[in-house]
């Protein structure tokens, strides 16, 4: 086993670990609420109904640790209980919410991290100049404003004041597709453009200027003289050597970033109304739908994990030293 | 020694203490100019320490500065005034329930400054002291912290509040309590790889050769070299907390109270913003504003720990 | 046939709103199949002025007067891209300094050679062939071009810079202190490949060093360079058997030589002055213990014997300043 | 002080656990270590300097580090006074400290960039708790002056940014002199000079030496300063001494093959002994070594009996040892 495949491995170890982790805490976290706990998760309002099922499935009279191993049970199957809201199958819900929150977010930060280190290399190659300071400080007010600001802003002027995009929603009512057509539909890509934008807008910032400063140090190196004195271009130099160099730290930030997308996500959906993974968690809290909640944090932290494992894998093809520092 | 050389001996290095304390007032003198050059001759970071300056006085000064409370309602002879637009009577309009927005505006800028600064100064204090310690004492304590702040990597931060905030109600406490919890995980990780560093540094293990124990060695020749960062990254925490404090009373669980996160939600959810600009971008700008100066003012300190080459290459 | 000539170059940095004269008109030239020494202390300019006729000049340092001409042509007037297409690495090509961090370290160290070859298009033989002729002729065994840098050793390192610089067989290469930094063992191995391959491809060198012991053992010629002066010039032998700056003998009575215990090694007092407003005269002269009023005058350059040049007033009374020089106790600090 | 010497070091040990590839593979084969000082047994004489040479990666430095107790050793004892020091508990360790000082090879590095010169040098009198406020201050000025830094009541309020190398080096000496130790170990003190300024560095030492007769371990890679400062010599080669005497004889009359063929490879214009011109490599690592003597796979005379035992490090005259059973200067004691 190389050590490329070993470093993987032990990544992959922490990461599941790190959600085990988490998984405990929100299982503490739900039971030991003040109060009996029991009331915590049985909601008034519920019918009879729902409430056997509740009860059943997490055997909530039994002792703690028993609950524990039957919540984690139920993790690894995908049982992950009824919705108090509207008694839905959970996991039914959550796998719909997730793809819709995947292909916004997820567009976004791609486009984020495509965009955001050519500009950060472009500004860090005419640092000092009118070009940086500009660039600078329309990155600082994109990352300063919130961004469900942003987003009311792209609503009140594209949607009520020009008219030319929906002002939220997934797609138009009434429309009839099938599963696919629901993403690939020219009147999702019409209800895609405002949110898209602003989110984008919103994650660029980070990734740049990530890039801008360690183009900089890059910039400074010896191995960069080394390429001038041996006759190479600016722009062989900046792209193929400073940019590759660059693109670690990049890759490391990233962590900061996955996290702020994901967590962002609830107000950017709240927003633009858009049925993801965050709306849906925000309802739940809102009307107390403990499982509901409880699943879409989990499924968050998943894919947070997930995301950053995949930014690690990625730094040591990107670059061959990140093997050699080792984990952590 | 014959006594008046003794005396003459003494003498001197009396007088020499004295010009210690003049030295050392002298080096900080001098080190306020330098700082003060880099700032002047930054325009933007000038304008964002008057900006900031100026939000504070806002918030000390609200009740002198706006003669109205923030829910106060203005009913006359044809009814409330109900989403009106900037009038001398009310600078920024009012919002759906006659409210005036200028005032709202005032009382909000101080829930933002001391939810930025209480969460800043703590997590300063926690993310400090962790990083400093898991950084000295590698082995299985910087393990274990690394851990925790690999795991807290995972947690979103507004849904983590949200959760929080469902089971603990929002009150003030509560959510500062949460910020701390998410916002101390990045101070941690960077106090840290700079203590790591230090403890490498021969002058590290000088004085651990001279006999020097880990506290001191901790707090008075690693943290001193820390400061300059922590405060960089503090400024950063101060700006991230005023935001995900407006995020938090946007989604309505935040703070009770006036705050520019609830101006905004209370304007969306009624759907004001399809006619009243006035109630919808003053909240968000001034947020924009603060957040952006505080950034200008961590580059600007940035500047002056690692001079950047600022020549742009032929 | 000369090569390079370089006549009365000055450079200068800014820094924040003072200039650093770095250089101040330096004049010699290098004749076809010479190794030219260029020895002094840190912060005296060799480097700066070697920089200056690649034109690697960061971009705060300039060349404020002087030519500094390459087969005819003034390298100092040409534009990036005549230099970048005829004389960067094709005519003349650098050894860098420090091995450590000399190569790019996401690519493999085959894929920069291959790189260096292909921006100069080329192509007297199929580019792979001649890389695995670059590597072994360095004595490093071709299979490691898949080899990223932080897989070698310090020594290889050094060795695929050297490679890297013969990649064109350029008549002029630099070598910017080709050892420092690099254990007693790889350092005469380095230097015996640079003797080497300097003799049996006739190669001009320019050789960059504070090492004295280094520069006597493979230089024909060496320059003496002082706070951003060129102080004394001449042959290997002259200069170490005979030297006639007071700054050259000080610096030979301060290097240990291996057996030779008896002898108290010299402290040369005071420290080098700052460049940003130099002093007038001989910039010597504070540290000088041979200096007088007249010093304060700008000693030209004087010939001693054909060729042997030095910056000093008193050329002719260089045996008497070589037998002061020795007992360390001329030069206490006078202050 | 006791007749004897100073310091006696019996097989000195420090393993460093190598670097498996993971945890997995750590459980199945046996650990393997990187032998960085492999059992080093030597006195050191009251008030001689005593060089340390080798190429990187002998384990000079390691060596120097635990003399100075930074680096815990994992075997053997250091006999200081009679007592062991490995044994020390944390208070008598902190006497132990106060009287072996070290210094390190970066001048900008070993100095805290925001302490004062002044607080720099007193603060070791302000840990072990000695003087007053105004004896600190005389003693911080005579440990300046004695460090060749005059007149110092200059560089007391001056920060390390504002000296020069050769400075910032004299107030680290200035620092380990403050709590007027018995022995001092300098770690490369002179490499990342200027030669000129060096010289003075090395005759410092030299008075230092000679007026408190202060003992000093001086460790460097570079044989011309160590032939020119120290009274004996140990060459070290893979966490071993090869060979150990005066240093006139160990550079005029070299006993090992490993020694000849370091001064062989210094850049050395002024050549007192002819000395044949031999390649020489990196060091090799020290964790998979070579059975019988280290030196052997890179050693011109090795014979069988070099592969099946190591050679002990043995007298060959009264005062030069070597670890070679064929000393290339001819000396030999007939096998005891």
């Amino acid at each position: 086993m190389n050590q490329k495949t070993v470093y993987l491995l032990k990544r992959v170890g922490l990461t599941i670990f790190s959600l085990y982790a988490i998984v405990t805490v929100i299982f503490f976290l739900f039971r030991l609420v003040p109060g009996d706990p029991t009331t915590a998760i049985l909601n008034p309002r519920m019918t009879e109904e729902t409430r056997q099922i509740i009860l059943e499935t997490y055997g909530l009279t039994k002792p703690l640790h028993e609950q524990y191993v039957i919540f984690i049970g139920n993790l690894l199957t995908f049982n992950l209980g009824v919705s108090y809201m509207n008694g839905q199958l959970v996991s039914t819900l959550l796998f719909e919410k997730t793809l819709n929150t995947m292909a916004l977010v997820m567009f976004a930060l791609i486009l984020a991290f495509l965009l955001g280190p050519l500009i950060g290399a472009y500004i860090a190659w005419y640092r000092g100049s009118k070009v940086d300071s500009i660039a600078i400080a329309i990155l600082l007010t994109l990352r300063g404003a919130p961004v469900f600001w942003t987003g009311m802003l792209g609503i009140m002027l594209f949607s009520f004041t020009l008219g030319w995009l929906p002002p939220g929603g997934l797609r138009s009512a009434g429309f009839i597709g099938t599963q696919a057509d629901k993403f690939l539909s020219l009147d999702f890509l019409y209800h895609l453009v405002l949110p898209l934008s602003v989110t984008t807008a919103y994650f660029l910032s980070m990734p740049a200027f990530v890039m801008r400063n360690s183009m900089i140090d890059v910039l400074n190196e010896e191995f960069i003289e080394l390429c001038r004195a041996r006759g190479m271009s600016n722009n062989r130099i900046l792209y193929l050597h400073a940019a590759r160099n660059s693109l670690l730290p990049v890759l490391h930030y990233s962590a900061v970033v996955i996290g702020f997308g994901f967590g962002g996500s609830v107000v950017i959906e709240v927003v633009f109304s858009w049925p993801g993974l965050g709306l849906l968690m925000f309802d739940a809290v809102m009307q107390n739908d403990y499982p509901v909640a409880q699943a879409s944090f989990v499924m968050l932290a998943t894919i947070i994990l997930a995301l950053n494992l995949l930014a690690d894998s990625l730094s040591s093809f990107v670059d061959p030293r990140a093997v050699v520092e080792g984990v952590g | 020694m014959i006594p008046d050389t003794a005396r003459k001996a003494k003498e001197t290095v009396a007088s020499r203490i004295s010009s210690n304390q003049l030295l050392f007032m002298r080096r900080t003198v001098e080190q306020t100019i330098a700082i003060w050059r880099v700032f002047r001759k930054d325009p933007f970071a000038m304008t964002s320490i008057l900006i900031l300056v100026m939000f504070v006085l806002i918030g000390i000064f609200a009740p002198v500065i706006t003669a109205y409370t923030p829910t106060q309602t203005f009913i006359t002879s044809e009814g409330a005034e109900v989403l009106e637009p900037p009038s001398l009577k009310h600078p920024m309009g009012t919002n759906h329930i006659s409210n005036d927005v200028f005032t709202q505006w005032v009382w909000g800028t101080r829930i933002s400054i001391i939810v930025g600064l209480v969460s800043g100064f703590s997590v300063f204090v926690i993310g400090t002291t962790v990083g400093l310690i898991s950084g000295y004492y590698k082995g299985n304590t910087d393990l274990m912290i690394m851990r925790i702040v690999d795991i807290l990597y995972g947690i979103p931060a507004i849904p983590l509040i949200l959760v929080l905030a469902m089971f603990f109600g929002n009150s003030l406490v509560n959510i500062l309590l949460a910020f701390m919890l998410v916002l101390w995980r990045t101070m941690a990780r960077v106090i840290r790889s700079q203590t790591l560093s230090l403890t490498e540094r021969p002058f590290v293990k000088a004085a651990k050769a001279i006999g020097a124990s880990d506290g001191r060695i901790i707090f008075l020749h690693i943290a001193p070299n820390v400061m300059s960062i922590a405060l960089i990254q503090t400024i950063l925490i101060v700006s991230w907390a005023i935001a995900l404090e407006a995020a938090v009373s946007f989604l309505g669980l935040g703070v009770t109270g006036v705050s520019w996160g609830t101006m905004l939600q209370s304007s969306f959810v009624t759907g004001a913003i399809r006619t009243a600009w006035w109630w919808v971008i003053p909240p968000g700008a001034s947020i924009t504003v603060i957040v952006v100066s505080l950034f200008y003012i961590s580059r600007a300190l940035e500047e002056i720990i690692n001079p950047e080459v600022s020549q742009h290459q032929q | 046939m000369t090569l390079l000539e370089l006549t009365d170059v000055s450079i200068s940095y800014s820094v924040d709103a003072t200039e650093l004269h770095a250089v101040d008109n330096v004049s010699f030239d290098a004749e076809e199949g010479e190794i030219i020494g260029i020895v002094g202390e840190s912060g005296c300019g060799k480097t700066t002025l070697a920089k200056s006729i690649l034109q690697l000049l960061p971009p705060n340092g300039r060349v404020d007067q002087g030519e500094i001409m390459w087969k005819g042509e003034d390298l100092v007037q040409l534009s990036r891209k005549d230099l970048n297409k005829s004389i960067r690495w094709k005519e003349i090509s650098w050894i860098a300094q420090s091995a450590m961090n000399a190569l790019d370290p996401v690519y493999t160290i085959g894929a920069q050679l291959r790189e260096t070859l292909k921006i100069h298009s080329y192509d007297e033989k199929p580019i792979d062939e001649q890389v695995d002729y670059l590597l072994k002729r360095v004595g490093i065994d071709p299979g490691r071009k898949r080899n990223y840098p932080h897989e070698l050793s310090g020594g290889q390192r050094q060795r695929v810079v050297i490679a890297m610089a013969l990649a064109l067989d350029p008549p002029m290469i630099i070598a910017d202190e080709p050892t420092t930094g690099l254990d007693v063992g790889i350092q005469k191995e380095i230097l015996d490949l640079i003797t080497e391959i300097q003799t049996n491809r006739g190669m001009t060198m320019l050789l960059i060093t504070h090492d004295i012991n280094v520069v006597a053992e493979i230089a024909d010629r060496v320059l003496v360079m002082y706070a951003g002066q060129l102080i004394e010039q001449g042959t290997k032998q002259e200069i170490f058997d005979d030297p006639s700056h007071p700054y050259t003998i000080g610096l030979q009575n301060a290097f240990p030589r291996l057996g030779q215990r008896s002898r108290t090694l010299v402290t040369i007092p005071g420290a080098p002055p700052n460049l940003v407003d130099p002093p007038s005269g001989c910039r010597f002269k504070t540290r000088c213990p041979f200096s007088t009023d007249e010093c304060s005058i700008d000693p030209p350059l004087e010939t001693t014997s054909n060729g042997h040049v030095a910056k000093c007033h008193y050329t002719e009374k260089k045996d008497e300043f070589q037998e002061m020089g020795q007992i360390p106790g001329t030069w206490v600090d006078r202050r | 002080m006791s007749s004897g010497p100073l310091l006696e070091i019996r097989d000195l040990k420090k393993w460093y656990p190598a670097r498996t590839t993971g945890f997995v593979e750590g459980l199945f084969h046996e650990q393997k270590y990187l032998r960085a000082v492999d059992g080093v047994s030597i006195d050191i004489r009251e008030g001689e300097i005593l060089g340390l040479a080798g190429q990187s990666g002998c384990g000079k430095s390691t060596f120097g580090e635990m003399l100075a107790m930074l680096t815990k050793p994992t075997e053997g004892d250091i006999v200081y006074d009679g007592q062991d020091v490995t044994t020390f508990s944390k208070e008598e360790m902190k006497q132990y400290k106060r009287k072996c000082q070290i210094i390190f090879q970066d001048p900008y590095e070993s100095l805290n960039p925001r302490f004062s010169v002044g607080r720099i040098v007193r603060e070791p009198l302000v840990i072990h708790g000695i003087g007053d406020k105004e004896e600190r201050d005389e003693r911080v000025e005579k440990a300046l002056s004695d460090a060749g830094l005059k007149p110092p009541e200059s560089f007391v309020h001056q920060l390390p940014s504002e000296l020069s190398g050769g400075q910032r080096q004299r107030v680290s000496i200035a620092r380990a002199l403050v709590l007027e130790p018995d022995f001092l170990i300098a770690d490369e003190p002179v490499s990342m000079l200027d030669v000129s300024i060096s010289t003075g560095i090395l005759n410092l030492f030299r008075t230092l030496q000679e007026e408190r007769n202060l003992t000093i371990v001086y460790i460097s890679h570079d044989l011309g300063t160590i032939d020119y400062l120290t009274d004996r010599t140990a060459i070290m080669y893979l966490g071993n001494i090869v060979e150990l005497g005066p240093t006139s004889k160990v550079v005029d009359e070299s006993a090992h093959p490993y020694t000849d063929l370091l001064l062989s490879a210094m850049p050395n214009p002024y050549l007192t002994v002819e000395r044949e011109d031999v390649a020489m490599g990196d060091v090799p690592d020290a964790i998979d070594l070579p059975s019988g003597c280290r030196f052997r796979p890179d050693c011109a005379y090795a014979t069988e009996k070099c592969s099946r035992s190591e050679p002990p490090l043995r007298n060959i005259d009264a005062e030069q040892l070597t670890a070679c059973f064929y000393p290339i200067n001819g000396k030999d004691y007939p096998e005891e």
